[in-house]
């Protein structure tokens, strides 16, 4: 569906890193972790594309004048990294944003009895938190996220409230340990006794690795992938990514804004 | 005005009735069903399929689009799901819907064009044929049949021969003399046709050092190139006989009605739809409301109307 | 990195050195003069005049621009104050900077063009002449001089005949194929090529239901043409061994460095200076922060440095 | 000059018209009166071009803070009529702009002892105020404000407050006489026993009724053209407009932004 959101709060949770509250009806209050919203974050040509962004949290508001009536929102989390991003950071409070979404395809939340594992690199946090919320609910969650440097592990608190264990890591050492949190992923799975899933987001080479480690050892892992979108919503094939039986000779690819972003990483073709 | 006031709104174009001048452009509409959610169908003219060809598709290696400054730029490499599944997956989409659907095609040799027009022809469902001339000509080294003129007139005499349904040629913008093009088309045999398709352009990634498309080049399209499709379909509509439909950067009821001025009978809408999905429609309802406003009975007065 | 630890900026244009590879667009700069208060002249490698022709030029009736989405519309008319008046009111200003002047010229026969490529020669304060071929020859029936190879190459010819100095031949993008026409002036003698001039355009006023410009039809220039010019000028640097001088939509120091990966050995800038009259100096200024900031020793490294 | 001027106000005075002020360098605040500005609307490519307005006022005016030095500023009075306007009268408080200016040529403010008639139609006051302001240091000063209706007559309070005697009339009737506002000025050069000088700056059909007034009575008059500007500074050559002895055969353009805004309407080719 496409609307109008009214933004409630913009705020910088990290140098470059921001959190986005807005207005959102019903029907996208109600989305699936790992769908997204595609965002005009300008309505002249410049920029002209929308921009696509995870649904980090909804939830339910209480207006602040006296016997108001609550109120849907939806939160997105996102990084400042290019034009669309900058100008979004300059909104505030009571300005209006074009939204359309829920799109996509959301994670499947899997068996209830077993260990859920959720790897986030940086920005790619943004869409596991609402994942994290639902998996609480039945399941042991633990959370690894890990960044370049400090400032790059976000909202790390928000996941513990949910009584999920985070293990953070940062390639220089500047928070948590020191180095790739995959490192603390294969140290969790080396204990592991039953069954578990795995859930990633973030950079392409960190899903690589994550994908890696999960088909070694048959874990389950659902990836949650990023492409360069026209649309999001099927028309433009713009966003594709290289499904497992991928060659250049028999190519084989799936649809990331209809089909994903959220895929099983044995679905997908990575690199050895 | 019509008994109730509202302006006439519907256009002929070639033999086919259309209950307004706006349809949606190849590539940008998917199959139909995609935007089922966003536009009432029956509120718009007609729409155009994703160009088919008789081989499914697997289209270019990512990334396949760039925005660039008031555009983008596309190398989806004509990704499509083929004739066969268009018949039996997407056809019967089409039959749920009051409005013509267009099937807009392609080949890498006159005989592939042929041989499409002939089994889109049989589509009953498929009420006209938009051919996409600016495919490389593979037996003749590569080069774009839509920017030859003989290349161009023999595929549309060979879709000539295979289709009585109106046939619709469309134009690639990325030659010297489009009316010279468009006159070659409308010789061999074409109804009516479509322009522009997207200009070749480019994008580069300075800090990787490398072209932003694993394709190099591609397709350029969105408002940016507006003033470039205005021009050529003005040009051509002063050439041809033949109804001409307006494509190329169209946004709102403004741009689709500077585009009938200019000469189109009717128009398509792009790139627009990506950013609102429910483009074709607004603009199909803001044209009627323009005409209102400005006391226009039927829209068919102002095709060609400009003053000069 | 140069002693004091600044990259090294120059680049050799067919003979020319430039200090850096920025120069400004011919009709975008004036005859260098009205932008003295904003552009320290050097702090640039090097500015184009207005297109000059044998007689003065009072160009065309008024609307004679527009915006579009991204871009604007020009239909001056190649206005000019001539060749006569050139020396002796434009050029004593050319001999108060130090830098090189070159004249951008036209005509409407491969005589005019000839004989403008002689009388520029002989003025010492001209450092290079640059041949703007997207002209209608009104002798054969008004074909643009620059669309046709034949055509190009007599003209280029003839200059060639007519000058020593570095002769610059600017390509039209309104062209089937650019490399064609890229490679008949560079077999008729050219030393360099700018490329691009400006696409055909046109803009309706839909309310007065006519043409914005005058002209109906004008040139097609701003950040909306990048795309274009950045294709057509990678397609020409992989197929000549002249230099190129990019030019399109650039506005900032990293559009030029893109245009210099692209094939580029120097760049100009055009309708930015509208919008900021000191942009050139600024683009310049940027081009070496940024290479300091990537660490590149000499900007000459970067000319057709893409991968693929 | 270039600058970054920073808004001080940005207020309607009337529907679809505004008054905005806003610091200036003294070189800026130092304008003649009919000279004009460049301001870019915004720093991205939508509108592209700069917009041309008239300088409307100057003056100085003392920061709000305690010990605070006295600020240059000038004022702007536009309409909205498109994008670029439109944005403009977005602009709130502190935002800053990018002004380019001041630019061209002014009126010739002429002799002492004559009579100074000055007519404006609409939003051709704007460049009139500055001028009337130095034109009552010297002279008996006379407005004659035309516009469609009520809502286009501007700031005729702030001319009042000058001593300058005010005439206004409107098509409609809705405000001072009904019908064109040439009428009154016939009327007063009727009545005109010495010298005089008009200054006129509004829609083209006024100005050449103005000048063929003048004309008529061979009475000094100076016009401030509008014309479609890229840069303002004489290098596009896009603002021409026909000088007297323009024909098609022998065009004869004068560079609006260089040689104008102003120029003595005999140096004009008009309508007849
Ligand atoms: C399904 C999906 C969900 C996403 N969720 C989030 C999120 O929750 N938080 C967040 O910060 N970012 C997210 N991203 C990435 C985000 O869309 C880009 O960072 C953003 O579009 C950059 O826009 P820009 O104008 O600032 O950058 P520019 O570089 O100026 O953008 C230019 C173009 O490239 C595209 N683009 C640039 N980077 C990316 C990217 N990484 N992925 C896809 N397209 C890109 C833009 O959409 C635009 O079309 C998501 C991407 C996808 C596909
Ligand atoms: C020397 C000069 C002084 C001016 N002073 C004032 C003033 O003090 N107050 C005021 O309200 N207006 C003034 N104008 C007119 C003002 O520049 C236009 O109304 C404004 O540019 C419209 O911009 P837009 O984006 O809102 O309209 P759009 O129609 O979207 O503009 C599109 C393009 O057309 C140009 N354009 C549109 N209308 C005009 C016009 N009337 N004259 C010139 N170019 C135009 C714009 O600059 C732009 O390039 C002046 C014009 C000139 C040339
Ligand atoms: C992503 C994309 C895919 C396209 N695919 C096709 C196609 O398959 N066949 C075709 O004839 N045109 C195709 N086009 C061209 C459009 O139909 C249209 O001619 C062009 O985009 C210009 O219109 P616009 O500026 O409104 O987008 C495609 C355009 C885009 C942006
Ligand atoms: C107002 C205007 C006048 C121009 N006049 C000339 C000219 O006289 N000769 C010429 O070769 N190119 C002329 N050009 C083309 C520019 O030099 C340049 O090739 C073109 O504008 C593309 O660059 P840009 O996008 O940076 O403006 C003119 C362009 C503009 C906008
Ligand atoms: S973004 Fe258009 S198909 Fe996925
Ligand atoms: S506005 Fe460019 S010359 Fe006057």
């Amino acid at each position: 569906m496409q609307f109008t959101a009214m933004i409630l709060s913009n705020v910088e949770v990290s140098p470059g890193y921001w959190r986005m509250r807005m207005t959102a009806p019903p029907e996208c209050a109600a989305a699936r972790p790992g769908q997204f919203v595609m965002v005009r974050v300008n309505g002249a040509i410049d920029p002209l594309l929308r921009r696509p962004f995870g649904i980090f949290d909804v939830g339910t508001y209480i207006p602040a004048q006296s016997g108001a009536i609550p109120q849907p929102y939806m939160e997105m989390l996102y990084r400042v990294v290019g034009k669309g991003t900058a100008m979004l950071s300059t909104l505030h409070g009571s300005d209006l944003l074009d939204v359309l979404g829920p799109l996509g395809k959301g994670f499947d939340l899997g068996a209830a009895d077993e260990e859920k594992l959720i790897v986030g690199g940086g920005v790619g946090l943004a869409p596991l938190y609402l994942l994290a919320k639902e998996l609480v609910k039945g399941s042991k969650v633990r959370l690894f996220a890990g960044g370049r440097t400090r400032d790059d592990i976000l909202c790390i608190t928000e996941f513990e409230r949910l009584g999920v264990e985070c293990y953070t890591a940062t390639e220089d050492g500047s928070l948590g340990e020191c180095g790739l949190v995959t490192e603390a992923l294969l140290r969790r799975l080396d204990q592991l006794k039953g069954r578990a899933t795995v859930y990633a987001c973030g950079p392409h080479g960190m899903l690589n690795a994550v994908a890696g480690i999960a088909a070694e050892r048959n874990i389950p892992c659902q990836v949650s992938l990023e492409g360069y979108m026209a649309c999001g919503v099927g028309a433009c094939l713009g966003c594709v990514a290289p499904g497992h039986s991928h060659s250049a000779e028999n190519p084989d690819y799936r649809c990331v804004c209809t089909e994903g972003p959220v895929f099983e990483s044995g679905e997908l073709k990575w690199r050895d | 005005m019509k008994p109730d006031n509202r302006p006439d709104m519907t256009v002929n174009l070639a033999g086919l009735p259309l209950r307004n001048p706006v349809m949606t452009a190849s590539g940008t509409f998917g199959y139909g069903e995609e935007f089922a959610e966003y536009v009432d169908m029956e509120s718009i003219g007609a729409f155009v399929t994703k160009g088919l060809s008789l081989k499914p598709r697997a289209g270019n290696p990512t990334p396949r689009i760039v925005e660039t400054p008031g555009g983008m730029l596309n190398a989806i490499g004509l990704q499509n799901v083929g004739i066969d599944a268009f018949i039996t997956k997407k056809v019967p989409y089409l039959r749920t819907v009051n409005t013509p659907a267009i099937a807009n095609f392609f080949g890498n040799t006159v005989d592939e064009y042929a041989e499409m027009a002939r089994r889109l022809d049989d589509i009953p469902e498929v009420a006209a044929l938009e051919v996409n001339i600016s495919c490389p000509n593979v037996k003749l080294g590569g080069i774009v049949f839509g920017t030859d003129p003989d290349c161009a007139a023999s595929v549309v005499a060979a879709c000539r021969a295979a289709t009585n349904k109106p046939l619709i040629i469309k134009l690639s913008p990325n030659v010297t003399d489009v009316v010279l093009m468009a006159r070659a088309c409308e010789d061999a045999g074409a109804d009516a046709l479509s322009m522009i398709n997207t200009l070749i352009g480019m994008a580069i990634d300075l800090n990787k050092r490398r072209p932003v498309l694993a394709n190099v080049t591609g397709g350029f399209s969105g408002p940016a190139i507006k003033p470039v499709a205005l021009r050529m379909v003005w040009q051509v509509a002063k050439a041809v006989k033949v109804p001409i439909i307006g494509i190329g950067g169209i946004m709102n009821a403004v741009d689709a009605l500077e585009f009938m001025l200019a000469g189109a009978t009717a128009v398509q809408v792009g790139t627009a739809s990506f950013i609102n999905p429910g483009a074709a429609q607004k603009i199909a309802e803001d044209m009627e409301t323009w005409l209102i406003e400005n006391g226009v009975a039927d829209i068919k007065s102002l095709i060609g109307a400009l003053e000069s």
